[in-house]
């Protein structure tokens, strides 16, 4: 038969998740594909953000459990996918996030009130997109995957040296889009970056009921796309995958999937109870896989990081904290007829009527 | 304004509505024909929310009829984000209800395949804005299916949705999908107001030959009503007057149901007397319920969440008017969302219809005629 | 049947129907004020097809704005299937106008990120069947964007959906999906009825910073017009009087404009004197245009391919009556497709609303009231 | 890390597609993957049922050159996969096909004129699906695999012991709905044999436009599923692969992907025009691959075939399309009130009054 097709790069990632700094803080001795380990400057920045991810991530879900916001999902336990992959980001990347990211929106500089914004209730989106080269966190999952490739195939026609990065969860990689994605993004050499944190669960469904493969990132063979599997806990790991992606991506060499093995510590949302469907032992478990106490012996063991430091982020992340309960006793003050401002570019009449109605009926309230 | 406050309905002297079981039973003159509490091994009544309802629904058809499965996203161990499937799995085990791998159209296009082998998928979309991924199976597939085999194949599929909002959901969860359901030939669409209701409409659901959009008001799940299980209420395709009137007619369907009795009571407090139907049923349309109520009242509006450009309201207001022209002295008034995307939790109270904003709209008929 | 036949439009004395700028042209009293033919660069006046003008206006889009990218099925190499986009790539080059994987999501969800980075897609849906399943991606994502973004972020996006029956189509060929999209707030949709809009109407809308449905009438494809390009009709938000009457207002678009045209030219030999408006813009509605015509005539009826039961229709019905509910002697009427789904090409001709059925419906109403 | 995942089976599938019958008619040296070579009475039944098909797709293409027939999409070329693996199944498996099977749907035993009704006109579906355990052929691309994998969903959680096949394109393969057939059949371990007819062009569009995969049996591995390439013109490897998926499946091992590579040789249907995006050449190279005279050489070659026989066959292929074109030439009755007949179980009274619209319409035309 003569098919032409190209023959290079076909093979499934190795079995071992590639690793740099193991559980136990040590350096591992696994096949790092070509990856180097971030320099301890980069490492140390790394674990700092880590640092304050985690005391954002505990202190909103504390004031969920005070019904301070209506919903919010943490990513406590996923902070080096978070942290490692959005730092790997240059500014003029852009970030394709979802609702779990709300770590890696704060990575990429985005105020606290205008992340919670959307939890809280004022707006879908509490930020501008333009500014921090961030899409809104996209809720109907999978969806980003296509947004992240068709951003990148603008930056590769207009020529500019911009990639894209988007998370997805093991659950968001049964959805077509997914698919669809993956293929557009290998077809078209885009430069994105698709980061699946398979954190073992979508809600309460386990990873063995959403996939029958032997990992998530044998998917990328099927697209003629490098396929790569990250210990999700080691954030030197993350950096450095992202980063060498990002690279291949602007070169022009294409998308690239990989997967971080991760673990979702606290329940999907507030309003979970995933009692229903895990075993404490299993969190237990996960525990001595953290991402963060692995990177602080390690830094210790090689003296980059001492007790001053630490206490000194530490203390960061106290005023964090502080900023974040601040962001949530300051009442946003919403508009109630902006209801009517964005659904267009020029509002419709129809829209000024109903628009004047409400403000008819507000002015009825108030008198 | 000048009404006429006769009925015969005494409003319901609680916040929670009558459900269309007891308000069934206190109008006597409806055209369908209910019996509740008949079936032989009925519990004794107890407070029932709608969740419970819908819960005890699938447990009597999966107990029945081997044929039924109940399989998406979070139904088996979590028993569903709303914990409508609870305790399912484990009864019935694994090969009845389990936890599909998260794809929409995956669950809807696999249930085509199910019930084409003779079997009764109830399938859930965990909130209504995501059966958009499935959209192309249920619009394509699932309500064509039977017309383009001659009757060969049918698929006795059901497809829960909740939906609507005032739940202070984000974005994405609250919709009000039911316009793309309606609008689809072959689809039938219900919706339920009330426990009662959603056990007995659930029940004739997933016995129905037909394909039927289940649509669930996500903010009437608490909903806690005195019943008995099993209930039969009326028919699928029938509407119910839950309140009798003369004045106007109000119709409402699922969450709206409350919204027009609330409306109503108030309604009765400035002497309008007025008739709230429960659609139940929104594809069919209960012509003959409702035309003969608005016959009689002259007036009516209908009350839903979705948008007003293009929602159900629509099709209900063209064909009530189309029917009974002569008999209305007013046009037929829409209280719905307005027609922006559905807003966060903060503004959805500015969004929603309320019964403020029912008797603003039936204030701005001219009365006199 | 008693009407006045005072009109002062000729009717159109070929089968063809007079198109929007040349019918425009003889009706001094529109709303809309159209300047057609006055571009510096007009090409002299020919006969043109429908197909050819929307190629001509992508070809002057993707010449004038470089952001403008056409992509989608079929649409490079081939020129589309129905060649719309005909030559388009060899002139642009693979850049600009190309093929892409066969998955009408990942089109339209590329299209999101491709406009989010500065772009302005012009996507196409083959077939309006195989927008489905983009439904997602053009309802969550496309409609809501800058309203979720507060404006920040705005989908410069246009989907050309090919649209309706009469061309003999295997099934899922003759969708008229249009109130999907209408009922989605977000959204603007259009749709031409000749080759003079089908110009003028993709223009506005690739340079609207608004996302698009734009939906092209199949049948209406081949039709043929003398006009120069490029041209500019009426504005995409406006509707058009098509053809002046003073007894009834039909309300028409896309396919069933032609349909209204030989209805209002039959019925002038009945002595009934139609006006017919083409309402070109589906969302918004033209609220202006219709009211001053069917307050003036005090009938209506509206006419679409689509079922009936939640069609568009509906929605033009409603929002009509409520408007204008004092000034009509009549339901507004909806002749329209049947409410099952689109048959095979040997039950088309049953299907599809034709003009005797509109002179038909029209009979129904009581001309003494 | 501690995940339990499969590791069997995880491989790419090997690159030169499986063959018993090369081009030229002389076995080949192919690695066959375990699978053995159809007797040489199977094969002979192939060969006349190849022929078969073949003489019926040219008497309908030629029909629709006179305009007898509103659209058809021909799969002259491909027969070696409509019938390889259309014989494959058994009775009692259900056979799921697109627009572009009626070869398939032929070998299924559908009567000629219930094939031709969609295409005429008559009706969506003119054959009735339980009669031939075969579903109606799917038209929206895709959607179809979905369907095969929920029925064996069915099939074997009844215990009963049926299998399913669908059809798909190669340009199909890029629609979200077949990512999520693939990995419900295979979470689910149905089965379902998803047969890809790789014919290099989806309409216009090529296969390196469509995917950049090194092959689209590579996507197999990414969903812990068998996948195979098979040369899609010899149908005994078809036939071999299909019927081992079969069996694979139907003893309770899940489902299996298998492309077969093959080629278009007419237009996509008969409205289109092939000369826009492919060269004369293409198609006159492509010959040398017919599934038929390879097969053919094949058996005269062993001596099962001779002169007699292939005549034989020849006169039945003409009764055939005798019948193809009688089937065409009796024009069917088509009642206009069945429009309202099959769209409820039972008719809505909205449908009654439409329908007594018609038939008065219709009495009144009449009168
Ligand atoms: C299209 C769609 N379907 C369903 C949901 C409801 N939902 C929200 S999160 C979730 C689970 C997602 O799991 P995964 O992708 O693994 O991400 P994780 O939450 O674990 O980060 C589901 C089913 C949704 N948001 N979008
Ligand atoms: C969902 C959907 N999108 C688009 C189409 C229009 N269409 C019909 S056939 C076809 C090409 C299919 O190519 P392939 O899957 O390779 O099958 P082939 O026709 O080559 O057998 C397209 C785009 C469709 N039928 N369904
Ligand atoms: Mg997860
Ligand atoms: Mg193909």
């Amino acid at each position: 038969m003569t098919i032409d097709v190209p023959t290079t790069g076909r093979a499934l990632p190795q079995l071992q998740p590639i690793s740099f700094i193991g559980p136990d803080g040590r350096p591992t001795d696994t096949p790092t594909e070509g990856l180097t380990i971030p320099s301890d400057r980069t490492l140390t920045g790394l674990y700092r953000q880590m640092v304050l991810v985690r005391r954002f991530e505990a202190q909103v879900t504390h004031l969920t459990r005070q019904g301070r916001l209506a919903t919010y999902p943490s990513a406590a336990g996923q902070e080096a996918c978070e942290v490692g992959a959005t730092t790997a980001l240059s500014p003029n990347d852009w970030l394709f996030p979802t609702y779990r990211d709300s770590a890696a929106l704060l990575t990429r500089g985005v105020p606290v009130s205008e992340i919670l914004a959307a939890f809280r209730g004022d707006w879908h989106c509490g930020f501008d997109p333009q500014e921090y080269h961030t899409s809104p966190a996209a809720t109907p999952l999978a969806t980003q995957t296509l947004h992240a490739a068709g951003f990148a195939m603008a930056s590769k026609l207009k020529g500019r040296h911009a990639a894209t990065l988007t998370f997805l969860g093991d659950g968001a990689s049964s959805e077509g889009d997914t698919h669809e994605a993956f293929n557009f993004a290998s077809v078209w050499q885009t430069p994105t970056v698709f980061v699946i944190q398979n954190n073992q669960y979508a809600i309460s469904t386990p990873l063995r009921e959403q996939s029958n493969a032997t990992m998530l990132a044998d998917r990328a063979a099927g697209y003629g796309m490098p396929g790569i599997r990250v210990d999700g806990n080691d954030v030197a790991a993350v950096f450095a995958a992202v980063s060498a992606a990002l690279e291949r991506g602007r070169e022009g060499d294409g998308p690239t999937l990989i997967e971080c093995l991760t673990y979702r510590m606290e329940s999907h949302t507030n309003s979970d109870d995933p009692t229903k469907y895990r075993d404490a032992e299993e969190v237990e478990h996960w525990k001595q896989f953290d991402p963060i106490d692995r990177l602080e012996t390690f830094l210790r063991d090689r003296g980059v990081l001492d007790d001053d430091r630490v206490a000194e982020i530490a203390a960061e992340a106290e005023t964090l904290a502080a900023s974040v309960r601040e962001a949530m006793n300051t009442e946003a003050e919403v508009d109630p007829t902006e209801l009517f401002a964005f659904v267009y570019g020029t509002e419709r009449t129809s829209l000024s009527e109903q628009r004047a109605q409400l403000e008819a009926e507000l002015a009825g309230a108030e008198a | 304004m000048s009404v006429d406050s006769t009925t015969d309905t005494a409003p319901a002297d609680t916040p929670e509505p009558a459900t269309a079981a007891t308000a069934t039973a206190a109008t006597a003159d409806t055209a369908t024909d209910t019996d509740t509490a008949t079936t032989a091994t009925t519990a004794a009544p107890a407070s029932v929310t709608m969740t419970k309802a819908l819960n005890q629904a699938l447990r009597d058809a999966l107990a029945e009829d081997e044929n039924v499965v109940v399989y998406g996203e979070d139904v088996g161990r979590l028993g569903g984000v709303f914990r409508v499937t609870e305790g399912l799995r484990k009864e019935f085990g694994p090969e009845r209800v389990w936890d599909s791998p998260l794809a929409e159209s995956g669950i809807a296009g696999t249930a085509v395949g199910m019930a084409m082998a003779g079997m009764r998928p109830v399938i859930e979309m965990q909130f209504d804005a995501y059966a958009y991924p499935a959209f192309e199976q249920i619009v394509s597939h699932i309500a064509k299916m039977r017309n383009r085999t001659k009757g060969r194949v049918t698929l006795p599929i059901t497809i829960r949705i909740p939906y609507a909002g005032d739940i202070g959901g984000v974005e994405h969860h609250s919709d009000s999908s039911e316009a793309y359901w309606t609008s689809t030939p072959g689809l039938t669409v219900v919706t339920p107001s009330n426990p009662a209701d959603a056990y007995s409409l659930l029940r004739e659901s997933i016995a129905s030959d037909d394909p039927v959009i289940f649509m669930e008001p996500k903010s009437r799940y608490w909903m806690k009503d005195t019943l008995s299980l099993p209930v039969t209420t009326a028919p699928m395709n029938r509407a119910e007057v839950v309140r009798e009137g003369s004045d106007v007619t109000l119709l409402a369907y699922g969450p709206t149901v409350r919204t027009a009795l609330s409306a109503a009571e108030a309604g009765a407090e400035h002497g309008l007397s007025i008739e709230v139907i429960d659609l139940r049923s929104l594809s069919p349309f209960d012509d003959e319920t409702v035309s003969a109520s608005v016959r009689r009242t002259g007036r009516a509006a209908v009350i839903h969440e979705a948008a007003q450009f293009g929602g159900y309201g629509a099709e209900v207001a063209a064909r009530v008017t189309e029917r009974n022209f002569t008999y209305l002295a007013a046009p037929i008034l829409r209280v719905t969302g307005f027609d922006v995307p559905y807003p966060s939790p903060k503004l959805e109270e500015y969004y929603l219809p309320t019964a403020e904003r029912v008797l603003d709209a039936l204030e701005s008929w001219d009365w006199e005629l």
